[in-house]
Parts: structure tokens; C-alpha cells; sequence
């Protein structure tokens, strides 16, 4: 598993929302250390026996282990509470919330490197390690645990995914979805490189999409042998349109940019593995687990 | 959204930058060409949201006023890369030896701000940036930051274009791209014109999703390709327009793509992107569904849900309200995965509407109905 | 520069912020009293660039204008911590419940902006962090970013004032620092009274190397405690004022603090510390000489200097040039090393004025001049 | 040494100015490697042979190994300049220039650190390693080749002790100057620790003064064992006024603030060898000298 530990102390921004509130309960559900929530004037209270505070550091003054923020809160108030997060010191800042300026982000981003903290998404269903803990928006039915690192632009997609893995025997070390946004904190790459590093993930699951070149980031790195799992890479938006969003705000194939089969082509010249839909994706790795126990043999 | 030129130099002149003369003439009121105390020669150019209009026709000089008036018209008539013109912007003809090209962006691959200076403006600047990439500067600049001497003269050694001259277009640039969350502010061409620089042509592109800070600019009506992409805008839904016949409604962006690609890959034609985003309740199937059923390029709508916070249920419920007591005029296939997914294939199927969970069966099926051979 | 409590509370009007009404009197114009229609219970307060001044008898309460006017002249009259009067601030009295700090500081340590708030102001927050630190609340806030709400957020729950009320005091504080070069933007205190807030004090400190930026502020007359220190900072010379009689000159800050600590520990007492800085040219030693030669506290003077940039010769023509033909009024004892340091000798020496090289033997003749034992 | 090899491409910011041609002819003299100048609009003249840019980009282009610029603007001009050198990815900005306003210095310091750049200064000399290279202002005739790294707050107390070294027969494999400003970009900690890990020093020079509290933040680190050298300690301003500034920016002493006195105490309760006046700074070395010897013995 990547980024969290089973008992690592996660605090909710915006948990006396609608949904940091349901989100709350089903993290906790999942088995998350939720130990404190932030919601401006509403210190004193407390949400499923999670206490609330009304900063991050009055949080901090009494659970000084705090490794993770989860970020609920509107898109106009996001700016102030993912500076507040990264500002009080918190390792990771995990923003849940669509619909944030882009010029935001692309601040806060840069910060964040100042500050030495980690921004994953936003615009992102998060992250779950089945079985273990979960920071975000993932149903936790939806996945099994496994070896399988699992990474995505798109928060339904990699339920579709996960519950496909799940069907056939597969299960997930960690499932990250980095954000459907132009601009976000974590790029495939990085979260590429975790699960590289993990000792618990074997295989590799990268579901991209049109928009950016954090694919060719990817391919170029697995090229230069830094990855050696083996990686199973999904393109999605092989019959979109040029210059539309396709419902991400970064989803758009613009002029010059790379389409999803050149991304996919990509990646397979530099050696991973391709599913031409989501839904092939236990097949492929099948034949790679095969493989893999026939070299072994 | 993407401005349309006009709108773009209104803001480039609250900026105090220096554009072409000129008056905006709507469809509905080809008279007010009649207001117009412009110098000849004219040019006429046809307001639309997309690029490459020169080509299409979208741009006419002309020599006197008489003359703008014979095009005018004929310039409503015209399609422009499938785009109705609705407006026209008439303006004084600026010529110049050379004609520069300056824009600022946001990067994805940088996290940054890009600022591109080019020495050939006035054309497709991905097509130079490949054919004469000497003639390009790009720049990239930390939003932690803001524009600075040397950002400029860099620029200015670039275009050999005085400090002066050049100064206040860049800082402006940079202020519009902050002030109003610009995704693209670019200038192609402008021109040096003696002591002054003009910018003839302009594009600024809004972030959607900072349009809640910009009321004026929010209040903007939506200009959208088509009808239905117009329609889906007030619904607020996520909506592209297509050529196919197969209507598709999804939930997430991803998974909406995957949907499309899927049917493709069985021989089937989407007519449209829809997602209907997180956790979307029943009127909002009910008004995708109708949205779809009006359009007559749709012969089959294929419904393709994982339900994470979306609950099969609503998705029913949604179906069943838009299809009424009324058979449906079009086929519907749903698939159905996730929360609540038992329960709303049963609703559905009390409503004689199949239901599937294999995505992979559901599009066979929907390719099947139009006639597709997957 | 650190400006008077009236010149600080004129920046903090101009920023929109509340405070005490008043006028200032000058201590040539005692009769500017009669301009003044205040509601008493009024206060005058001796403008002075110090701490500490109403323990010095500095800020008189009176309950009308007669009692003012009289108290009027016995507060210029007094000597607040070394500095004269020049003008004193008659303001009404305003009385509240709660008194509050609120400063903006450059943090060394951190590389920041410090914003310290206390709940018990009016008094000195160095004393008040040490015997009731729960009291302070310090943020630290880089300058990479701008204040924001949870920033103030933190500052309305410490001093339990309400956000509206202390959101305006608290990014104006930060506009002054940022705007005005502020090394220090201190509100000490300010009240709540009813729905306004009021500053009572306020002590504002410019950066002394961004007053080019700042001409109005640049313009201000010098304010140093004495009568040397005034004229040392229109000459340009790095001076500050001590109490013994051993005056001094260097080059370079380390190495004229060094001097006085090396005549200290040889049973000196330094007059000054003056640092001509590095490359001074002959004029500065010209003018430094005199600076001390008028000075009657001095008695013997120590010019202590390691040629880097500053070349021994030019040392040697400046202290030649301020002595003319005249025999020296006051001894004089030149150590000097580096640069030119043999030229410098030579030409002092002929010129009757011996130099040392080492800096001790140079410094127990000069303690053993004015009668020191060393 | 520290900081500079003996190669070390430099570029000098200002160069066309009185000080910037000055001081390039001094360095190339005592061996600096200065392959490069910036002054905007004097693109194509050169200065001591040394080829001239308008922009720190255009240098590079030609010379792409600079790793350092040393910057001679005047204040009002360095908010730019050392902007730029940050940004153009220069490792090391030195800079001369006394007297650049404290919001500026603050700024670009934190800039720095999100860059992964280090600023020397303001407000300094500068450095020099004897014989080999010098990127600043500092006499190279003050200086001999040896062991002793030298640190300094202050320009000419630098010269005045590095000349009183060399007369006693000790010499410094580099002596820096940090410089006299509030805010400078590298501290005398991390002056110090690069010196720890040089193995051309053997014993380390450290010369503080009045004013925050770098002297402080460098004894608990000898407290806590991070420097195993010698470390002798000279702290000048013992007989400083409080809060006045003495010539410094920097060396002010405020209320709160630990006194000359206080700061040298502290250095010896943590095992550095304290000097009185920077004139006993060799006999102190001369005992640890003798120390070390007998103990190797």
C-alpha cells in the first residue's frame, strides 16, 4: 500500500458538510483513522465521535500526528483550507472537491513543493487500501485486496475497474485517483513511482485519459527502465473530439497534444501492457500473472 | 469558455492596451453598420468560438463601406467550421511590416505560466512552433511569481521590439491571465504601428470553474456548437455533441469516454458525450433522457452507469419518469453496476426496460438496434 | 526609520483604519492647542522614536483643555529617554474594557512575516510573552503568500473578536508592511468599542534600504537622539552616539564594533561607533575627523582601518586634510593594515601623526590618553 | 573548500558596472573560472575578455555549466537580478550588493528554496578559497591556502582575520562572508555544516555579531553533536547599545534578543573555543592546534 499506513491519523476539512459528514462515516467504515475534523466555527462539536475544530492548528495542539487532510469544502472556500493544511504542516492535502479555479491549483501546487507537503488531486475520488484504510470518496465495495497498484484520472472508472479486478480474483494494494483537473498535485508518474517502491504491489494498473502529457511523463520513465512492474495501461477518449472537455476540466485533446492512442502507443514502444477497454484489464493481467509463473518456473 | 474576439479586445481595452477600430454588428440588426465612422480600408470578421475562420471564409476586406455592406450579409449566411455567426465585428484595416505574436497560458506539463513570444504572428502558432521554431520564445513563468524586467526583455531582444512598447502589453497580459482567471490570453497578430503597438486579433479563454468570481463574465449566454450542447449548458449537465446515432448517457467523465470508446470499438457511432458526474439523482436521468429524445440524430440511447454515489435506483426512477406512460419513441439499453444496481434493474424491468450489468452486452446490444454490425 | 506614534496613525488612517482624534503640536508653536475641538478627557503624548515613554512621564492625562494647555509646557520641557520634544499628540481619551495588540513583523529566524496577536495589550509584549505567553497568539506567515482567512480566523477565536471586526486591522496591517517596506507595523493597543475598532498607539518602522521607493516617507528629517547622529546621517555615515570619550573610526561594521570592544577591554570607553563604510575615498575621513573634533565629549580619537577597498592612502589625505595646518585639537591614534596601508603611514607620519600596525598596541595608546588604565 | 571548485563555471551579474569590472579582473586573478557576464543591453561587448549577455538565458545558452553568479547591481536593480538567476536554475547567487530592501531579500530567499537555489548574502564579501578561486569582493592578499574554514557576518573583520591568520602561519581552505543583512540566504549553520563535511578543513572560524539569532541556532547544533570540529567563536558588538543598528542592517540588538555576550557564552557551554577580540582568534587556534597534536600523539 502507498501513501497511507492502516493507522495513520487523517483529519476531514469540511466535515460538518453533507458530504464530509457521509464521507466521514464510510472512511471510518473502511477502516480509517479519522481523528479530528476542521469546520469553521464549529469547534466544540463533533461528527460520528470525531471531534471538530475550528483551525488546523487547534486540531494539531491536540493530535500533533496528523499526517493527512481530506478536503471537502466548496470550491471558493478551497484555496484558503488546502493553504491552511499545507501551511500547518500536513504531508498530504487530499482534495476531493470539483470545480476549483485552475489558478488555484496551479498556486497552491507550487507551494505545496515550497512547503514540502503533497497535494493528491483535486477533483479526485482519493485513495483506498481495501481492508485497511481509505481517504476519499472510493465505495469500498468496490475493491479487494491485492497486489494490484491501481492509479486513475477518473473517479467511476476505477470503481468499474476495481469491481472488474475484484470479479476475477484480483485485488488492489492501493487505489489512487489522482484527479480529473489540468493541473493536479500528484501525476501518474508519481504515483507510478510509490507503487514501484511498495513491496505489497506487483503489478501496475494506469488508467489514463486524453489532456496533458503526464502519459508520456510515464511512458518515458518506463522507457528508461525506472519501472520495472509490470504496467497495464487503459487510454480513455480514443473517439473524443479535438478541443472539447470531455466532463474533466483536463480532459480536452488540444492542437499539438498527444491523442489517446498516441498516448497508449506510447506507453506499449516503451513496454507496458495495453487494454483496449477497462473491461480487458483482468484478461491482460492474467496472461502477465501467467507469464509471470511460467518465467518463474 | 472562449470569448469571441470582440469581447476579448473589450477587455484588452479596459486593460489599456490599443486595439483596431471598429463596431460589432448582430444578426438580427445588420443596420447598425450604419452607426459606423470608420476609416477604409475595412475588414469584416465573423464572430465564432473557434479557430481557423480565415480559412473558412469567416474573414473579408473590403474597400469601402458600400462593399461591407454587400458582405455583410452574405457573411451571416456562412457556416463557419459548423458555427452560425451571430455577431460581425467590422474594423479599420491596420497594415504593418510585421505582425508578432504574444500569448500566456497556463502549462499543465510545468505547473506553470507559459509566455510565448513569436516573430511570425498572424498564423496557427502549434504550426510554426514546428516549421520555424527559431522564431519562438516560450517562457515559463512560477505562479509563485510575477512578471519581471528580465521576463521583458527577454521578449524584447526576442521580437526586437523596444522595452517600452513592449513592456505594458506583457505586464497587462499577465494581469489579465491573474484577474480574471484566464486559461489563454493570446495576441495573434499585433503590430507596431509607429510608437504604438495594435493588436488585431485576440483570444481569451475563461476557466469555467472560476466564472463564479466573474459575474459579468458568468452572465455571458453559453456558445455552445449546437442546440443541445446550448440545452445541456442551462441543465448544467456535461455535455459534447457527436456525429454518431447512438445516444449515451454515463457517470463520470472516464467511464463516459470508456462508453464511447467501447461502442466504437463493437461498430457503433455515439452521437453525443453526456455525464451526468457524481452522485446524480433522478430528474437528472429524466432531463438527459428528454434531451436525447429530442435530438434526431439519436436512434438508440445507451445508458451506461457504475453506481459509486449515483444509486441504481435513481437511475430507474430517472428512465421511468422520462419514458412516462407514453411507449419510448427510441430504444433504451441500461447498464447497471454498483450501488443499488439490483434494485434498479428490477424497477426497470417492472417498466419494461431491460437492464444489463455486463457493459459488454449492453453495447452489443445498443450497437444491434441501430443497425451497427459489431 | 522609525516613525512617531502621529506619522505611524497618519499611514493607518490612510489605510482605512480607526483612530484616536487628535492634533499635534509643535514645540514652536505651543498655540496650535487653540485649534483643537476634542471632547475631553483628553491625553497628550510626547512624540518621541523611543519605548518605554509613559513610564517616562511622556503621556500626561488631563480632564479638560484648560488643565492640557498647562500641562502643555512642562511636557516639552522634558527629557523622555534621552530624546527632546518636538511635538506632542493631544487626543481624546478613549476608554474600553479590553486592550488588544496586534503587530506585522519580519521574522529572522523563520524567513517570514510574523503576525503576533495578544489578548492583554497596552503594555510591552515582550514582557507580557514572557509571564503570560498563552496571551500571545504568533503566526508565521511566508512571504510567499498573503494573508488569508483561516490566518485571520485564528487571530478573531485568540482574541475573541468577532471576524468582521478584526479581518479589515488584520490584512491592512499586512497591506502597510508589504506596501511601505515595514519591518514593523505594531497596534499597541487597539480597542472593541461597540461596532468599531480604534487604534490607541501605533509604532511603524521602514526598512531604511527601501526608502528610495518611498519618497514621502524619505523626505522625513532625520531623527536620531543627538545632535551628532543627525549630522552623521545627513554626511551618509553609518554613527551612533555612545557615552565615553574615546572616539572611533572604521571601515566596516564587524570591525568598528570590534574596535569598541577592544578599547573596552583595554579600560576604554568608546564615544561613538562610525563606520565609513567600505572604499571610502579621503571627503569621508574628512568629514568623519571633523564630526568627532566637534564632538566635546571626545577626547582622543581612534581611527582603526583594514584596507580592503579602502585604500591606507586615502585614510592618510582625509586625516591630514581635516587637520590642516592647525595642530590637532585633540590627539589622534591610526592604526592601518591592508590596502596601501605603508603609503598611508608614510604619509601620515610626515605629516606628524604616527600610525600603528597592530591594532593593540594602537589601542592602549589611545585608553592611555584620556587617562584609562590599561 | 566549500561551495566553489576550483573550475566552477561563474557568471557575473553587472559586470559592465565600476565594481562588477573591478572585481572580475580581481577574481580571474586570484583564479575564479568567470566565463560569463550579464548587463542588459550590452549584449556582444566583453569585460576583462569575458563575453556579455543581456539575459542570464542567453549565457547559459552558450555556456550551460555555470553554476554560480555573483551579482554587483545596485539595490533597486537585485529584486530582478537575482530573480532571474534563481529562475535560470543558477545553484549559487552571490550577492555584493549592500543595501537591497529586507522585503525583497525575504522574498527571494523563500523563492530560492522552492527553486532549489542557495543565495549567498546580501550584504556579503562573498568567498574565497586561496589560490584556487574567489567568487566576491574579498583582498586576495589577505588570505593564505590552509585549513581553517573561515565564516563571517562581517566583510572587513573577514580580511582583518583571515590576514591575522596568515601572519600566524595558518591558512583558510575558504573564507565566506554571509553577510550583514536581517535576512541572508545561507546561515552560519549552514555555512558550518558544509564545512564539517569538507575534508580540506580541520578546524572552523566563526565570526558572529550582535542581531538574530543564527549564533544560537549554531550552538545547539554543536550540542547536539552535528559539528565534531573545532569551532572557535569571536562575537563582536560586546559593547553594542540596544537597539541601535551598528552599520549592519543586521547587527541591531533588539529587546529579547540574546546580547553579544549571551551568544558567546552560549557557542562555549557547547563546546566551542571562544576569542575575545578577533586579534586572539590565532592563539586560540594555535592551542587547539597544539591540542589535537598531543592528543594524536
Amino acid at each position: 500500500m502507498i501513501i497511507l499506513h492502516k493507522d495513520t491519523q487523517i483529519l476531514v476539512q469540511g466535515i460538518t458538510g453533507r458530504e464530509g459528514t457521509f464521507h466521514t462515516r464510510l472512511m471510518m467504515e473502511s477502516g480509517a483513522n479519522v481523528v479530528a475534523g476542521v469546520t469553521p466555527g464549529r469547534e466544540g462539536s463533533s461528527v460520528e465521535s470525531v471531534p471538530v475544530y475550528n483551525t488546523i492548528n487547534a486540531a494539531l495542539s491536540k493530535h500533533p500526528h496528523i499526517k493527512m487532510s481530506v478536503v471537502f469544502v466548496p470550491p471558493a472556500q478551497c484555496f484558503d483550507a488546502i493553504l491552511e493544511a499545507i501551511d500547518a504542516g500536513l504531508q498530504w492535502v487530499t482534495v476531493i472537491t470539483e470545480g476549483i479555479p485552475v489558478k488555484d491549483t496551479l498556486w497552491l501546487v507550487n507551494y505545496a513543493r515550497y512547503k514540502g507537503s503533497h497535494i493528491i488531486g483535486p477533483n479526485c475520488p482519493g485513495l483506498i487500501s481495501p481492508g485497511k484504510t481509505k481517504a476519499g470518496i472510493m465505495p469500498a465495495s468496490a475493491f479487494f485486496p491485492g497486489d494490484v497498484g491501481l492509479i486513475s484520472r477518473s473517479g467511476t472508472l476505477t470503481y468499474e475497474v476495481g469491481s472488474g479486478l475484484k470479479e476475477n480474483g484480483f485485488g488492489v494494494s492501493t487505489a489512487v485517483g489522482i484527479g480529473g483537473d489540468p493541473i493536479v498535485g500528484t501525476s501518474l508518474l508519481e504515483a507510478t513511482m510509490m507503487f514501484e517502491a511498495d513491496s505489497e504491489t506487483n503489478t501496475i494498473v494506469v488508467l489514463g485519459e486524453i489532456g496533458g502529457d503526464m502519459e508520456e511523463e510515464l511512458a518515458s520513465a518506463i522507457k528508461e527502465g525506472a519501472i520495472m512492474k509490470p504496467v497495464v495501461a487503459f487510454m480513455a477518449g480514443m473517439t473524443a473530439p479535438p478541443d472539447k472537455k470531455m466532463g474533466h476540466a483536463g480532459a480536452i485533446l488540444q492542437f499539438g497534444a498527444s491523442s489517446a492512442k498516441d498516448k497508449l502507443e506510447l506507453l506499449v514502444a516503451a513496454g507496458a501492457h495495453p487494454a483496449r477497454t477497462p473491461w480487458e484489464i483482468p484478461d491482460v493481467l492474467k496472461e502477465i500473472t501467467q507469464n509471470t509463473i511460467s518465467l518463474g518456473k | 469558455m472562449r470569448l469571441y474576439e470582440y469581447e476579448s479586445k473589450e477587455i484588452l481595452k479596459e486593460y489599456g492596451l490599443s486595439i483596431s477600430r471598429g463596431i460589432v454588428i448582430s444578426r438580427d440588426h445588420p443596420e447598425e453598420i450604419e452607426q459606423q465612422d470608420l476609416n477604409p480600408p475595412l475588414v469584416l470578421k465573423a464572430q465564432v468560438p473557434v479557430g481557423g475562420r480565415g480559412k473558412a471564409g469567416g474573414i473579408i476586406k473590403v474597400k469601402n463601406v458600400e462593399e461591407a455592406k454587400r458582405q455583410l450579409l452574405s457573411l451571416f449566411d456562412k457556416n463557419i467550421n459548423g458555427y452560425a455567426v451571430q455577431k460581425i465585428l467590422l474594423e479599420e484595416e491596420i497594415l504593418a511590416d510585421r505582425e508578432l505574436y504574444l500569448s500566456l497560458s497556463i502549462n499543465r506539463q510545468e505547473k506553470s505560466y507559459s509566455l510565448v513570444a513569436g516573430a511570425l504572428g498572424g498564423i496557427d502558432i502549434e504550426e510554426i512552433a514546428k516549421s520555424k521554431p527559431d522564431t519562438i520564445l516560450k517562457l515559463s513563468i512560477s505562479p509563485l511569481r510575477l512578471i519581471n524586467n528580465f521576463d521583458v526583455l527577454a521578449i524584447s531582444n526576442h521580437l526586437s521590439v523596444p522595452m517600452v512598447r513592449i513592456d505594458p502589453i506583457v505586464r497587462q497580459l499577465f494581469s489579465i491571465a491573474v484577474e480574471l482567471d484566464a486559461e489563454l490570453v493570446e495576441l495573434n497578430p499585433f503590430v507596431i504601428v509607429g510608437n504604438t503597438s495594435v493588436i488585431l486579433d485576440a483570444k481569451i479563454i475563461i476557466d469555467d470553474s472560476a466564472l463564479f468570481r466573474h459575474p459579468l463574465l458568468n452572465e455571458l449566454p453559453p456558445r455552445g456548437k449546437t442546440k443541445e450542447e446550448e440545452e445541456a449548458a442551462r441543465i448544467g449537465l456535461s455535455y459534447v455533441s457527436l456525429n454518431g446515432n447512438i445516444g449515451i448517457i454515463g457517470n463520470g467523465a472516464g467511464l463516459t469516454m470508456a462508453t464511447m470508446d467501447l461502442l466504437q470499438s463493437k461498430g457503433g457511432h455515439p452521437a453525443d458525450f453526456l455525464d451526468v458526474g457524481a452522485g446524480a439523482k433522478s430528474d437528472i436521468f429524466r432531463k438527459s433522457i428528454h434531451l436525447l429524445m429530442k435530438n434526431d440524430r439519436v436512434k438508440v440511447i445507451f445508458v451506461n452507469i457504475f453506481g459509486g454515489l449515483t444509486r441504481g435506483d435513481e437511475v430507474a426512477k430517472g428512465i421511468i419518469e422520462a419514458l412516462g406512460s407514453e411507449p419510448p419513441k427510441k430504444p433504451i439499453v441500461v447498464r447497471l453496476a454498483g450501488t443499488n444496481a439490483i434494485e434498479g434493474g428490477e424497477l426497470l424491468r417492472k417498466n419494461g426496460v431491460s437492464a444489463y450489468s455486463s457493459p459488454l452486452e449492453a453495447a452489443v446490444s445498443a450497437v444491434s438496434r441501430v443497425g451497427g454490425t459489431p
